[in-house]
């Protein structure tokens, strides 16, 4: 638990800390090792990905490595950099949301159902209320956080009070979520039949988010800068808060936390909500800056994506962008690949080897730092011991010789 | 990219709905389309498939890339490119865009492709209340979204038009956005034996790849089966259970992208609402089973339902 | 019959278990029966005839003694009824009193101990390896133990062990080797040689004693703890009270030193305290306040510090570093928060403070708990809670596994504290350190408190045969030879539970 | 001798504390499952929905079951052994793909045997990751699913989609595998439960289901259960298995080699979700499809957890899902609406056992829950469609939150282990 927050995984436990970003050598300065712990994970597993990619490319008689180029080059534009940034937004925040259960080793799996049905009731209530703009963002912006907590809340109390697994209950919250929205965006409850489609209806231009307009690029979504806020706040809240503190501390060890006043099942309970809650507003970037409505082609899948860069990120709020950059940017540039011949199940493939690569260097990255700082603290106080060595030597010679 | 760039020469493109080519349904038609156009016009064509979760926002940069390299005309498949197509015909005003299902987009270069399923399951209704002798009938759909919910409408008005007594059973496998419903065979033939179970005799799906474990299921039993979108009949891998596909509910979506395309080649793009329906041969009862032909009340009374239709006579509901 | 000595940490656990296969030598020879071997694994070192009892229980909670005794050398009887017919007659044959079909997790201490060395006599070693296996053992089943350790010898088998109670160390060992930072220092007999002697080679210094001089004890209470009762409901176990109808009282300046065998209810009385667990029954006061409702932070806030029992799970966190483990537990008090923001640099400055005061053997505050070795781990936590001058002090095990340099500073620390007025519940293993520190003591048996005795007369042999049950009411010290009447049973509320519906 | 050892007598004297363990008999458990059948058989009688004992509902419930019963069975191995296999998912789209893959080829059995090579493969992968490397259990289950899912795309491209009848998405058909059904009894069978007499008929319909049309497959996925408990429970590979589970530094610390384990069950859970694969690809469809498998690994880890890590329980959660998909599939509305009465009763039931126990709490949220089905219950004549697929879940929902807690994993489950580092 560094005062950076840089996590990583470690064989246990999602969430739990890192000794090495946090060993500030001795000194405090700062030097190679602590450089090669931080960014010598991430290095080692992009440079590993892309040469496993590469393996699949060369042994299905492709070439090995004009996919990337062409991705790169096809990220040039302007409207393909404002698509990866906006999606990256909505992974962005569905990551923050899978990170908060993280860090207390929750695992919600719920989050894709969360941020679904949060959209759905968000976009029924924006419909159908009217109020001056602000205000009216703001409304259905609470809605989805309820309705994200309401959901996530539920696992939360099945497992403080029945200890259901939050694992199975999530996945058992997302199927109902399904049966939920599709019986809430029927023409006979909610909904409106939009030629083939169904939708919620439409939300009043007062409850749209401005969002930036950069000519030919498209609008970037505005709410962009909210997800920004919330980085900052989740970095704030777990890091200078005593309620982070209290998160922290229970995701590296339950027992110690427990044992320091932590309330432990109040800590899962408020997690989890904070986790739903984070997740409902996941919908919110396409919700009130494109779609202004929840219809049968709202975003799904959202959710398992955010697990994925929440991995990637380790939990840490600047690391989760640059996943959610790195998965929208593969996402969206592989289309490019399909105008080129190649197949873009590339892409999936290089996010799978990608989020294995990660994790085994981190691992590595990880182990080496421990073993390292014991060295190192090792080494240290034998320095030191020696330094007072003249004080000892005669208790030790006199041991000796009884 | 500027649209003076769109000449025509790189020819069509087509950008899929969610499953891609090799759906067996509306997507793999609209690629038979563009192929018959790609041998007689000589160029290449273009045909792109969506990503897991992804936006309008996406979908839109997918079609402004495409008319952005020149292809002429783009096409959308399905009706989540609405909004999209909107948005992009307006950046790329001499490109024409096609719109596969769906009426909302409206625009001088968008063409809405638009066809009357229940018309033809109107006319499946009524071969199935004909061909059953327990009088009950059953209709399995993929996923309960609209479009396919105007399937049951047709059918089940069919059926009880011709018979009011007939029992129909309907069935869905999946509740959106879970689309597994159209791409889980196993379901298929559960949801098909459940009918069969409950004594139905005739089975109309629409349910995509989903289908071929109701066509399998109902082979099986030795009772019939309607098949949907293409002729299912003639198709290779169902070769096995032909013999039981009554007939299908075919949407010719193939010949309504070709004409899209050729329109645009001879320079005379079409434009607005284009309606494929009976009346048109854009939906149609199949006819490639000889016992199908042979039933001949059946056919008569087919005929019959077709005429009133398309005079007006009957006016197919499109929701149950 | 060999003893290992030498403090913690001197590398004794290490050099068996490279003795047994489970770590590999840089360098150097190992010769079994004269001939030199190179273990690989354990699996090595059994066929060999090597078998080892580990300092901390190798056992599998979930699954029966038969599993565990059997796992690994399934091939010696099979898993099944020659299997359970072997472990009988060795169990017989040693009067080891092994049931082969509970489940380990229903066992208590004394009978895992069995289990263990019944693990390896069903292998047939020749040579026993014992890594401190009367840690946990009252001195009456330390006794039975070294009946059983001599029988072995009798029939030939030789025995390794190791053990940090140097009395008994020359009882019972024919020869003896102390060991310090990794190397042999010296070979004695016992007979050469006095507990004193011995001590000093193992550490080069003198000894320290745990005595408590003057009496601090007021009259003002600092603990009131009345009829405090606990049960457990869970779906394995039922429903038991592992805490029954507690009453004690503990002023300011006073140490009440709790004896008693592992399992008979010191866990739960720890957690009641603290708040981990709720009382079924009864009051727990503090000053005049009654805090039976509060949660743990709550109390912690109102002045009750906690060195705990196991501090790996419950006093830190390990992979943080040391400022971050210095806010555990105190993350609302100052200097480490002003109520909600944490203030990290207070924290860290604070930290350093101790670090310095209480000698914590570290290169800087910015290490992870993980890399200290255990005793600095253990100062750093006794730092940490004194630092928030707390009325009462819960000190569990306060000394476990801290060498002896260690061990008096944290004596000292009590001692000093007591004389400012703290109030302190004390539980240790260590009788010694028990006797020495306390001003009263209490005897746990079974979840209720038996005895008391005068920590100014008792022995640990008296403490002993209280801790087994087998005597209550006012210990009195008695001259003559005692009258070691051992208890029908030897371990704890572990393995009986007393029905209350 | 005189030692405090052998001066015991007699093992501790502690008779009450077995019997405060409820470990039910297998004439109890009978007891207990003839009852339930008697209160279903009544809900039957009393809504007249006889759907939901009928033979072709249990035997769809079977098949549908099965895929999600092997999973189950593919994470119990793993877990028991130590290692949380949330590449369930991952391994049994391998094993779809594979066995779909040499199935067109050589015929539906050679399609078996590599549908498990296939599960067995990625289990391999999980298993370097998270034994060798020590990587976090669900991140590489993570990694393995998002791999699947681009590997077999990538590959159909180059087989399936250069074969007859096949696409970039789909095989071709594949050969059947034989299905048998018992002659004379499957008959008998279906006739009694036709007669919808009370409980004969019930116990007709299940025993119907279970003879009728029955694929070999499903044969050889049925008696894996059985094989894996005698397996994990009965032979001393089962038993160091789980011992790598539940405290591998003692395991190591009598010579056995934890990592080989922990390698061969990984191994054998992706061959048990291979099976699966294999099961949905050639039994209940006879074609690979892209997406096939739909979230059924996940489905099976929640139905071992529903199952407390036990082979008979897996079975049963499997079961439970299978059969609640059956109903969705065949003709929900009536049958689920039926069920409400079913569930609303079994919650009454917990009500009386809470306040027996004293819980309140529980009893209250019981009550409520029950009385609020109750209500549904009377107020409409059938569930609508959207709310029949969410019955699996819920009902699983609701059974977890009144036993979860007597749920045990293996204890070492999900942690890292390393060699010569355990204390
Ligand atoms: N390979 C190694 N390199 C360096 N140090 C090591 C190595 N292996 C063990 N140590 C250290 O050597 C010391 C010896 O530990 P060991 O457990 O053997 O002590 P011990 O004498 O058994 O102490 P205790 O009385 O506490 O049981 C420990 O500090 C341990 O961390
Ligand atoms: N590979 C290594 N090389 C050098 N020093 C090491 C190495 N590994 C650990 N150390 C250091 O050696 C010390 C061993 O800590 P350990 O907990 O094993 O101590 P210990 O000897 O058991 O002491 P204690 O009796 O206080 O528990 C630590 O300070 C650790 O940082
Ligand atoms: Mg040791
Ligand atoms: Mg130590």
């Amino acid at each position: 638990m560094s005062d950076g927050g840089g996590d990583v995984t470690d064989g246990g436990k999602p969430g739990s800390p890192e000794p090495g970003a946090s060993a500030r050598t001795p000194g405090g300065r700062f030097d190679t090792d602590r450089l090669i712990m931080a960014f010598g994970g991430p290095v080692l597993a992009l440079g590993v990905a892309v040469l496993l990619t590469s393996v699949v490319l060369l042994l299905s008689g492709r070439n090995p490595v004009e996919p990337y180029v062409l991705m790169v080059e096809y990220a040039g534009n302007a409207d393909i950099q404002v698509n990866i940034l906006n999606r990256s937004t909505t992974y962005y925040i569905a990551a923050l949301a899978v990170a908060v259960g993280f860090r207390m080793n929750l695992f919600n799996i719920g989050v894709d159902g969360q941020y679904r049905l949060a959209a759905v009731i968000a976009a029924i209530v924006g419909a159908a209320i009217e109020l001056p703009a602000p205000l009216h963002v703001l409304a259905i912006v609470l809605v989805a956080m309820l309705t994200g907590a309401f959901w996530a809340g539920i696992a939360g109390i099945l497992k403080t009070t029945r200890g259901v697994s939050e694992v199975v209950s999530t996945i058992m919250l997302n199927a109902i979520a399904t049966s939920i929205i599709a019986y809430l965006i029927l023409p006979a409850q909610f909904g409106e039949q939009r030629g083939n489609n169904l939708t919620t209806g439409l939300i009043p231009e007062s409850g749209w988010f401005p969002g930036f307009d950069t000519g030919p690029g498209g609008v970037i979504y505005g709410f962009i800068v909210v997800a920004v806020l919330l980085g900052v706040l989740y970095w704030l809240v777990l890091n200078r808060t005593r309620f982070g503190f209290d998160l922290r501390a229970t995701g590296a060890s339950q027992s110690a936390a427990a044992a320091s006043g932590v309330d432990a099942k109040r800590m899962v309970f408020t997690s989890m909500v904070i986790s739903g809650t984070v997740a409902g507003m996941a919908g919110m970037p396409v919700l009130l800056g494109d779609s202004h409505t929840y219809s049968l082609v709202f975003p799904v899948g959202v959710g398992f994506t955010g697990i994925t860069i929440a991995l990637l990120g380790r939990n840490h709020p600047v690391g989760i962008a640059l996943g959610a950059l790195l998965i929208a940017f593969l996402d969206i540039a592989s289309q490019t690949l399909d105008f080129n011949g190649y197949e873009r199940e590339i892409a999936t493939i290089m996010q799978g080897l990608i989020v294995i690569a990660v994790v085994v260097s981190y691992e590595a990255v990880r182990r080496w730092g421990l073993r390292r700082q014991q060295q190192r603290v090792g080494e240290e106080l034998a320095a030191q011991a020696a330094g007072a060595a003249g004080g000892n030597s005669q208790n030790l010679s006199k041991g000796a010789s009884a | 990219g500027t649209s003076t760039e769109s000449s025509g020469d790189k020819g069509a493109a087509i950008a899929y709905d969610v499953g891609g080519r090799g759906d067996q349904s509306f997507n793999d038609a609209a690629y038979a389309g563009l192929q018959r156009a790609q041998d007689e016009f000589g160029w290449e064509g273009e045909d792109l498939e969506p990503s897991d979760g992804e936006s309008d926002a996406d979908k839109a940069s997918r079609l402004k890339e495409l008319a952005r390299q020149g292809y002429n005309p783009v096409i959308g498949v399905g009706f989540a490119y609405a909004g999209p197509i909107a948005e992009a015909a307006e950046a790329y005003p001499d490109t024409t865009f096609g719109l596969i299902d769906d009426e909302q987009a409206k625009g001088d270069n968008i063409v809405n492709m638009v066809f009357s399923e229940e018309q033809g399951s109107y006319l499946a209704g009524v071969a199935a209340a004909h061909a059953t002798e327990t009088d009950v009938v059953g209709f399995v759909g993929g996923v309960e979204v609209p479009l396919i919910k105007k399937f049951e409408a047709g059918f089940v008005q069919g059926v009880k038009d011709t018979n009011p007594d007939i029992t129909v059973k309907s069935q869905y496998l999946t509740q959106p956005p879970n689309m597994n419903g159209f791409s889980k065979p196993d379901l298929g033939k559960e949801a098909a034996r459940g009918q069969l179970d409950a004594k139905a005799d005739v089975i109309y799906h629409a349910a995509g790849l989903a289908g071929q474990g109701v066509i399998e299921a109902v082979a099986a039993r030795g009772e019939w089966v309607i098949g949907v979108d293409s002729d299912q009949y003639a198709q290779k891998t169902l070769a096995p259970y032909k013999d039981s596909i009554l007939t299908s509910m075919t949407k010719d979506v193939p010949d309504a992208v070709y004409e899209l395309i050729k329109s645009v080649e001879d320079g005379d793009p079409q434009s607005g609402v284009v309606r494929y329906n009976l009346e048109t041969d854009g939906v149609a009862l199949s006819e490639s089973n000889p016992a199908y032909k042979e039933m001949t009340d059946l056919t008569a009374a087919v005929a019959k339902a077709k005429e009133d239709i398309i005079a007006g006579r009957i006016t197919v509901n499109t929701t149950p | 019959m060999h003893a290992i000595v030498g403090e913690n940490g001197a590398g004794k656990s290490t050099l068996m278990k490279i003795l047994y296969g489970m770590q590999k030598p840089d360098e150097g020879t190992i010769t079994v029966d004269g001939e030199q071997v190179t273990l690989h694994s354990p699996a090595d070192a059994i066929a060999r005839g090597i078998g080892m009892v580990h300092q901390h229980f190798m056992l599998a909670d979930n699954l029966t003694v038969l599993e565990n005794v059997v796992l690994g050398s399934e091939s010696l009887h099979g898993i099944g009824g020659k299997a359970r017919a072997k472990i009988l007659e060795i169990s017989e044959a040693y009067g080891l009193g092994v049931r082969p079909d509970v489940l380990v997790e229903d066992l208590g201490v004394a009978d895992r101990q069995r289990v263990e060395i019944l693990k390896v006599l069903y292998r047939g070693a020749r040579t026993l390896i014992l890594d401190e296996p009367t840690a946990v053992l009252v001195p009456q089943e330390v006794d039975a133990l070294f009946d059983n350790l001599r029988e072995l010898k009798a029939e030939g088998l030789t025995v390794i062990f190791i053990s940090h109670k140097l009395g008994e160390v020359l009882s019972v060992a024919d020869d003896i080797t102390v060991i310090r930072r990794g190397t042999t220092v010296a070979s004695v007999h016992p007979r050469d040689v006095t507990s004193k002697q011995l001590a000093e080679l193992m550490v080069g210094s003198e000894l320290p004693v745990p005595e408590t001089r003057e009496s601090t004890v007021t009259d003002r209470p600092v603990l009131t703890v009345e009829g405090l009762t606990v049960r457990i409901h869970d779906a394995e176990h039922g429903h038991r009270t592992v805490l029954d109808e507690i009453d004690f009282t503990i002023h300011a300046g006073e140490v009440l030193g709790l004896a008693g065998v592992e399992g008979n209810g010191q866990t739960e009385l720890v957690d009641a305290l603290i708040g981990l667990r709720h009382a079924d029954a009864g009051t727990i006061r503090l000053g005049e306040e009654d805090i039976t409702g509060w949660a743990t932070r709550k109390r912690r806030e109102g002045g009750v510090g906690y060195i705990p029992e196991d501090r790996h799970r419950h006093g830190l966190l390990l992979e943080a570093p040391l400022w971050e483990n210095r806010i555990l537990g105190h993350v609302t008090e100052k200097p480490n928060s002003n109520g909600y923001w944490l203030k990290p640099k207070e924290a860290r400055a604070d930290t350093e403070r101790i670090v310095e005061e209480y000698d914590v053997r570290t290169p800087g505050i910015e290490v992870t708990a993980a890399s200290l070795s255990g005793g600095n781990q253990q100062k750093l936590i006794v730092g940490r809670e004194m630092s928030h001058t707390p009325r009462f002090l819960i000190a569990a095990h306060p000394t476990r596994g801290v060498d002896v340099g260690a061990q008096a500073q944290i004596w000292d620390q009590i001692r000093e504290a007591r004389h400012e007025g703290l109030a302190v519940l004390l539980i240790s293993a260590d009788l010694d350190e028990l006797i020495g520190l306390s001003d009263t003591l209490r005897v746990i048996y079974r979840g209720r408190l038996v005895a008391d005795a005068d920590p100014a007369t008792i022995t640990p042999e008296e403490l002993g045969t209280a801790m087994t049950g087998a005597a209550s009411g006012h210990l009195e010290h008695e001259e003559g030879p005692q009258d070691a009447r051992p208890g029908d049973d030897t371990d704890g509320a572990q393995n009986e539970e007393n029905e209350h519906e | 001798m005189s030692t405090v050892v052998t001066t015991k007598p007699t093992p501790p004297p502690s008779p009450h504390q077995r019997a405060d363990r409820r470990r039910l008999t297998l004439a109890q458990w009978m007891l207990v499952i003839a009852a339930g059948l008697a209160l279903f058989s009544a809900v039957r009688l009393i809504t007249d929905a006889n759907g939901i004992t009928s033979t072709g509902q249990v035997s769809a419930a079977l098949r549908l079951a099965v895929p999600i019963g092997l999973a189950g069975l593919g994470g119990l191995w793993a877990e028991r052994a130590g290692v949380i296999n949330i590449g369930l998912e991952g391994m049994m789209i391998l094993g779809t793909w594979f066995g779909a893959w040499a199935g067109v080829q050589w015929g539906p059995w050679t399609g078996v045997v590599f549908g498990i090579v296939g599960g067995a493969l990625g289990g391999l992968i999980h298993a370097i990751a998270t034994v060798s490397f020590g990587v976090n259990h669900i991140v590489s289950g993570v990694a393995i699913n998002i791999l699947a899912v681009g590997v077999t795309r990538y590959l159909s491209k180059f087989t399936f989609d250069t074969m007859e009848g096949g696409t970039e998405k789909q095989s071709p058909p594949i050969d059947s595998i034989t299905s048998i059904t018992v002659p004379g009894l499957s008959d008998w069978m279906r006739d009694l439960n036709n007669e919808h007499w009370f409980f004969v008929s019930d116990l007709a319909g299940i025993v119907g289901g279970l003879v009728t049309n029955l694929s070999l497959l499903t044969v050889v996925a049925l008696l894996m259960v059985p094989f894996s408990w005698w397996v994990l429970w009965h032979t001393s590979f089962g038993l160091r298995l789980r011992s790598c589970g539940e405290n591998p530094t003692a395991a190591e610390s009598l010579g056995v080699n934890v990592y080989k384990y922990k390698y061969l069950a990984v191994m054998i859970s992706g061959g048990f979700a291979g099976l699966g694969g294999v099961f949905l690809a050639e039994v209940a469809a006879n074609i690979y499809q892209e997406g096939q498998t739909g979230g059924r690994g996940y489905i099976g880890l929640a139905a071992m957890i529903f199952g407390n890590w036990m082979p008979g329980g897996m079975a049963m959660g499997a079961g439970l899902f299978g059969y609640a998909d059956s109903l969705n599939l065949r003709g929900g509305g009536t049958n689920v609406h039926a069920l409400l009465l079913f569930l609303a009763i079994l919650l009454a039931l917990a009500v009386v056992w809470e306040i027996y126990r004293r819980k309140w709490v529980t009893a209250l949220v019981a009550g409520v829950t029950g009385l609020g089905l109750f209500a549904y219950y009377l107020s409409v004549d059938e569930v609508p469609s959207q709310f029949v697929s969410a019955a699996p879940y819920v009902a699983t929902l609701l059974v977890l939150a009144l036993s979860a807690q007597r749920l045990r994993m293996p204890k070492a489950n999900g942690r890292p282990y390393r060699k010569g580092e355990g204390k």
